[in-house]
């Protein structure tokens, strides 16, 4: 769909096409369950009865390749920082990235050999969440944060 | 506390005719463990001790070439029958004569007690695996290759389990920084970003 | 117009077909043969006998086709890809297609090239011949219909029995 | 999908066409290995014919924070092994490092750390029947239990302020007093939690999908359990009835009444009803626990830095997924010489390969499921 | 003359039909995921549009401005063939069925054994999908797909058999005219039963839904597909959906006939109907755990088929009695 992606100028109609393709791209966003530690069990909780992530639109796949959004959940360790990327380079466009705790945002408590630092270091964030581990709650508001952010992006406009 | 157990094992290890004051105060733990393995195995048990005389912290230090015996008799033992090696691990001493001390965490359900063994070697000397008596020690020795870099002989499968193979080095050693400075290995991918 | 309709599908038969032999990729082969049945369905449609296209959509295309693809899926295509496709066959398949054109000259020959047969038929209100295909089936050609359901039978038995001994080895 | 970190044994042997047999890959980042585990699988048609785990992706190097922090401020590090039962991880520690002392810890704290441990394995039990059940295919059930979980981090968030990772016990005792609602709640959580078991049975137990998907299937005997150091609620399956809550009481537990359930053919069936069973089981002590419950002060008089003296000492309790230890070695100092965590997940998990081999693709993921693991504790 | 007419007013039947389809599928994905919710004591969708009703809209939209990922190890011919060949058969069965007396687009005299030969092709897209991915779980995925629904199809054309033999007409019109006066299923309940099953198998749906069994496959045979790709596997999955429910619908439940003592249109009787069947579809979903690939098949090999062959003759013996 790159053919008509950033060649208009800004004006009425364009402004329109593009609040409403961002519309849709906010309501739907589809997360990649990226669980890695102690986030993930959070993560499967905003999902589950009480929080609710549905309502929102979100639905976890498990598929790079049908998902908008990659929720990294979870301390990331040197040895995962690989399959991260790989899993982020297959994800389609336009793709987002939640770093879901401190670990995720910047390594939290673990200061030491094995873990990355924030996996900023390998793939670029969106909306930093955070908490140890964030309550669904924080996770929400990270979406909704995210929500805000895609509103005003432009696609069809220059 | 700890001169206590000092006492304990110097009288059990060269005086055994000061037996009688050591008998008023109490037999130390792991005794009749002692007497399981020096029946079979005279000599083998080259020291002795416990955490404030815990029964279940009784530890037995154990040479380099008993081991596997040792511990195949302890586990068929009737009156030992150490069937789970429930941890299997090491501790890094940089200024001992022997830096590597490795632990065997001995259960037995059948009597309900603890044992631990420990084996004292040096830098690059390698251990006899006891994977042939514990299939459990697979993984961990494993684990302990991986994190301190001590060898396994006759070993099925010696590979890292937990870090990369292209780690390089062995962590879990003391003169190995927290930080891992200079040790990171991760290397960012060269392949192109699909956007760009 | 129906005349159009029977080049078009008896084309697209050909071509079909043709591109099949000539495929390296045994799934693409598989997948054209799929379409040369469609067209095939299309010439049964157009003769009037749309039981039968039915069948031939649902046995051959929808059944037997999906088993060859399955069992091709299982096998290693990489590797027949890079296999040679020629092995100097050359000279005898000549032979044989001169051989089998002659055949269809010999039989075929007196029609008149370029006017087939008119049927009595117009599209979509075909009369119902699945009990015309039925009466006879089980009346004139009852003899040959049992034959081929036990010589199917006994196919059937013997792949199983087949398939068995391979498991048991 | 994945990132290869590892060369798998089972990679190098397989090549491009020598041999009809599938290599799969489930992992590192796949729905139903609970966490980052990689599995590499050698597949005969749909049969395993070998297997090998691949694991470390969460290797956060607890061990070597251990040595570089003090005894208390490593609580917190405990909480994050097994997250999905952390005060019961709590308690191991803060049990492991009183032994190094003769201190007194009051029967109020003792009563508290032991309720609070059972709920935590109501906590860990409800996390794995929910997510054992999805793997089956059972949806229903997850939301289920994520339902009644909810009800004990609830619990959990009025005692110690944390859901998840709480912090729950200091060296000594407790840190505050738990606050009367706690065990108001507590007490009306209790009361209807059977009721909900029951729901989740007539959903399962006698399900004939759900029988026909776990009998007889990753079946391991006694002999073999211990073989492969199995502990927990596997080898409990395979009858060996042995519980560290009786083998070697810690905490209140001497002087609470509860049954230890054991299975009879050790198929992953077996494993599902001791876990219910324990379930049930738990939710007697923490009754007892209430109704026993003694006055008085939570914690002992600790000195104002932790130096434990010269020595090493082994400590384990019976965690929701099996024998969680601890071993210390102390220098005299106020950061331990070497920490050593005794993972039941790990050492559970390198049964995985026997439990597998013969058994069809789609019990793969049943029986890792029934074996419970959480990589936190598995790689820390 | 005459014929132009008649095809412009078939173009604009076609045109019609599908439209409503695709429309009512993406509203069936909506109300699948609010029953569903329900029933695990959640909400569904509710932020977006009154009760999130615009929710399939923006999906939709979503899919449609994605990136299209073709792999680089894929067949690209086989792998762009893949979902259009999924979702053609799924839309061009419509072509014959019966939504009420008088609306349908055509209606030809073996009516049954086209909607049985289209619908089987749908088994094609799902193993060139598995193919050309090139990917194991993909393949595995198609592999599995492919044997479930090659069995299932057998039991699923035994079973209307029984129906057939009763109606004596393989075309759906008469079909429905036949049961005026009494629905199929109370004189055919086995052929019910076995139909029900095969269909649930035909359709990938829960117990039988191995072929997207997400916790082992990933997500099954396309897992690889991204943006509108994706997007046609979810509606031809659900169209087929509604197709094998209208076939059930004709042929046990008397189409689009209902009590005379209710005076509704045909079409509306219809609709509840389906809304019945699929609500039946979605409640399975939410209660029952998946079988295992050869319990499956030992399921339909040693229960269904024998079932299937019973009442065929069953039906043959009572109907020569009887009739």
């Amino acid at each position: 769909m790159g053919i008509v992606e950033g060649k208009f100028s800004d004006n009425f109609v364009t402004s329109k096409v593009d609040s409403l393709v961002a519309w849709a791209r906010k309501s739907a966003l589809w997360p990649m369950t990226f669980g890695l530690a102690c986030c993930a069990i959070e993560m499967m909780a905003s999902g589950a009865a009480r929080y609710d992530f549905d309502r929102f639109g979100v639905i976890f796949r498990a598929t790079p390749r049908q998902s908008d959004v990659i929720i990294v959940a979870g301390t990331v360790t040197h040895k995962m920082g690989d399959a991260i990327r790989k899993v982020y380079d297959q994800m389609p466009e336009p793709r987002w990235v939640i770093a879901m705790g401190n670990c995720a945002t910047c390594g939290g408590p673990y200061a030491n050999y094995a873990v990355m630092q924030g996996v900023d270091e390998i793939i670029p964030v969106d909306v930093y969440i955070p908490g140890c581990p964030p309550r669904p709650e924080s996770l929400m508001w990270g979406v909704m944060q995210l929500q805000k952010k895609i509103e005003q992006e432009k696609y069809i406009r220059r | 506390m700890p001169d206590e157990v000092e006492e304990n094992s110097e009288q059990t290890n060269d005086a055994p005719d000061a037996d009688e004051p050591a008998e008023a105060v109490k037999t130390p733990p792991g005794e009749d463990l002692k007497e399981v393995v020096e029946s079979a195995f005279p000599g083998a048990v080259l020291e002795q001790s416990a955490y404030q005389d815990d029964e279940d912290e009784a530890t037995f230090v154990v040479g380099l070439d008993s081991i596997v015996d040792v511990s195949t008799h302890l586990r068929d033992h009737g009156d030992t029958l150490f069937k789970l090696l429930t941890d299997l691990t090491a501790v890094h001493y940089p200024e001992a004569e022997n830096p590597f001390e490795v632990l065997y965490q001995l259960y037995s359900i059948e009597h309900n007690r603890r044992l631990r063994l420990k084996v004292r070697i040096k830098e690059g000397q390698a251990m006899p695996t006891v994977s042939s008596v514990w299939s459990s020690a697979d993984w961990m020795e494993r684990e302990i290759y991986d994190l301190f870099g001590i060898e396994f002989e006759g070993h099925p499968d010696l590979r890292r389990i937990l870090l990369p193979d292209n780690w390089g080095s062995h962590p879990m050693r003391k003169d190995y920084p927290l930080e891992g400075r200079g040790e990171r290995i991760y290397t960012k991918p060269k392949r192109k970003e699909i956007g760009d | 117009m129906e005349i159009y309709f029977f080049y078009m599908f008896a084309g697209g038969m050909i071509l079909t077909s043709l591109l099949m032999i000539t495929r390296a990729n045994v799934i693409h082969a598989a997948l054209l043969l799929v379409l040369t049945f469609f067209f095939l369905a299309g010439v049964f449609v157009l003769a009037g006998a749309e039981f039968l296209a039915a069948v031939q959509i649902l046995l051959y295309a929808g059944g037997i086709m999906v088993l060859y693809l399955f069992s091709i899926m299982l096998m290693n295509v990489e590797v027949a890809v890079r296999m040679r496709q020629w092995h100097r066959q050359g000279v005898v398949v000549l032979v044989a297609a001169v051989l089998l054109g002659l055949e269809i000259w010999a039989v075929l020959g007196e029609v008149e090239f370029g006017a087939p047969k008119q049927w009595e038929w117009s599209l979509g209100a075909t009369p119902g011949n699945v009990e015309a295909l039925g009466a006879v089936l089980y009346t004139k050609f009852l003899f040959p219909f049992e034959v081929a359901s036990i010589l199917l039978l006994a196919s059937m038995i013997g792949a199983i029995v087949l398939a068995k001994r391979t498991i048991e080895r | 999908m994945v990132g290869v970190a590892n060369t798998s044994r089972i990679e190098q042997q397989s090549t491009l066409h020598g041999t009809e047999e599938l290599v799969i890959n489930m992992g590192p980042q796949h729905p139903s290995t609970h966490g980052v585990l990689r599995v590499i699988l050698k597949l005969d048609g749909e049969t395993v014919n070998d297997l090998d785990c691949d694991i470390g992706y969460l290797h956060r190097g607890t061990e070597k924070i251990g040595e570089n922090i003090t005894y208390t401020m490593f609580i917190p590090y405990t909480d994050r092994l097994d997250y999905i039962a952390a005060p019961s991880n709590n308690l191991a520690w803060v049990t492991a490092v009183e032994k190094f002392f003769d201190w007194e810890i009051p029967m109020r704290a003792q009563y508290i750390r032991s309720m609070v441990g059972e709920l935590s394995r109501i906590a860990s039990h409800l996390l794995w029947l929910a997510t054992h059940a999805l793997d089956i295919g059972a949806m229903t059930v997850f939301l289920w239990c994520f339902r009644e979980r909810e009800m004990v981090l609830d619990l959990f968030e009025t005692a110690f302020g944390g859901r998840l990772t709480v912090n729950a016990f200091r060296l000594g005792g407790l840190h505050e007093d738990v606050p009367d609602k706690f065990l108001q709640l507590t007490q009306e959580f209790i009361d209807i939690f059977p009721s909900r078991i029951d729901d989740y049975e007539t959903l399962l137990t006698n399900n004939r999908i759900w029988l026909q998907r776990t009998r007889d299937v990753g079946i391991i005997s006694a002999e073999d359990a211990m073989d492969l150091g199995l502990t927990g609620p596997i080898i409990r399956g395979s009858g060996v009835r042995w519980d560290l809550r009786r083998a070697k009481p810690y905490a209140a537990y001497p002087y609470l009444d509860f049954v230890v359930p054991v299975g009879e053919n050790g198929d992953i069936y077996d494993r599902y009803l001791v876990r219910i069973e324990e379930l049930r089981q738990s939710t007697r002590i923490i009754q007892q626990c209430l109704d026993q419950l003694p006055g008085g002060p939570v914690t002992c008089k600790t000195p104002r830095t932790i130096k434990p003296p010269e020595g090493e000492i082994y400590h384990s309790i019976e965690n929701p997924k099996g024998e969680f230890g601890f071993y210390i070695v102390s220098d005299g100092t106020t950061t331990p010489y070497r920490v050593r965590i005794r993972p039941p997940s790990f050492i559970n998990l390198g049964g995985l390969k026997k439990l597998c081999i013969g058994q069809l693709v789609a019990d793969v993921v049943a029986i890792i499921g029934s074996i419970d693991i959480v990589l936190g504790e598995c790689d820390r | 003359m005459d014929m132009a007419l008649e095809v412009a007013v078939a173009a604009i039947k076609i045109f019609i039909v599908v439209n409503v389809v695709q429309l009512v599928v993406a509203y069936m994905i909506y109300v699948e995921r609010k029953v569903i919710a329900h029933a695990q004591l959640r909400l569904g969708p509710m932020r977006v549009g009154w009760h999130g009703l615009l929710q399939p809209i923006a999906d939709g939209l979503k899919l449609f401005f994605k990136e299209d990922i073709i792999p680089d190890k894929a067949d690209r011919v086989v792998f762009v063939l893949a979902p259009v060949m999924v979702l053609v058969p799924a839309l061009v069965v419509y072509a014959v069925l019966p939504f009420s007396a008088t609306f349908y687009i055509t209606q030809i005299n073996i009516g049954l054994f086209f909607v049985l030969a289209i619908s089987s092709l749908g088994v094609f897209g799902v193993v060139m999908a598995g193919w050309a991915s090139n990917s194991k779980y993909s393949l595995l995925g198609a592999l599995r797909s492919a044997a479930q629904m090659l069995s299932y199809e057998i039991f699923l054309g035994f079973s209307v058999i029984g129906p057939l033999m009763l109606a004596g007409s393989l075309n759906l019109q008469e079909i429905v005219h036949a049961q005026r006066d009494v629905w199929f299923v109370f004189y055919q309940p086995l052929a019910f039963i076995v139909f029900f099953v095969a269909a649930l198998a035909e359709t990938n749906r829960v117990p039988f839904d191995l072929p997207e069994a997400e916790t082992e496959l990933v997500a099954g045979f396309h897992t690889e597909y991204s943006g509108m790709k994706f997007a046609f596997f979810f509606l031809a999955e659900y169209a087929s959906m509604m197709v094998i429910s209208t076939i059930g619908i004709v042929l046990f439940f008397g189409g689009w006939e209902g009590p005379d003592f209710i005076p509704l249109p045909g079409f509306v009787w219809y609709c509840l109907k389906l809304g019945a069947f699929m609500f039946v579809f979605i409640w399975l979903r939410a209660t029952l755990p998946r079988y295992r690939y050869d319990q499956l098949m030992r399921v339909g090999w040693k229960f269904m088929f024998p079932l299937v062959m019973l009442n065929i003759f069953l039906t043959g013996f009572l109907k020569y009695l009887f009739l």
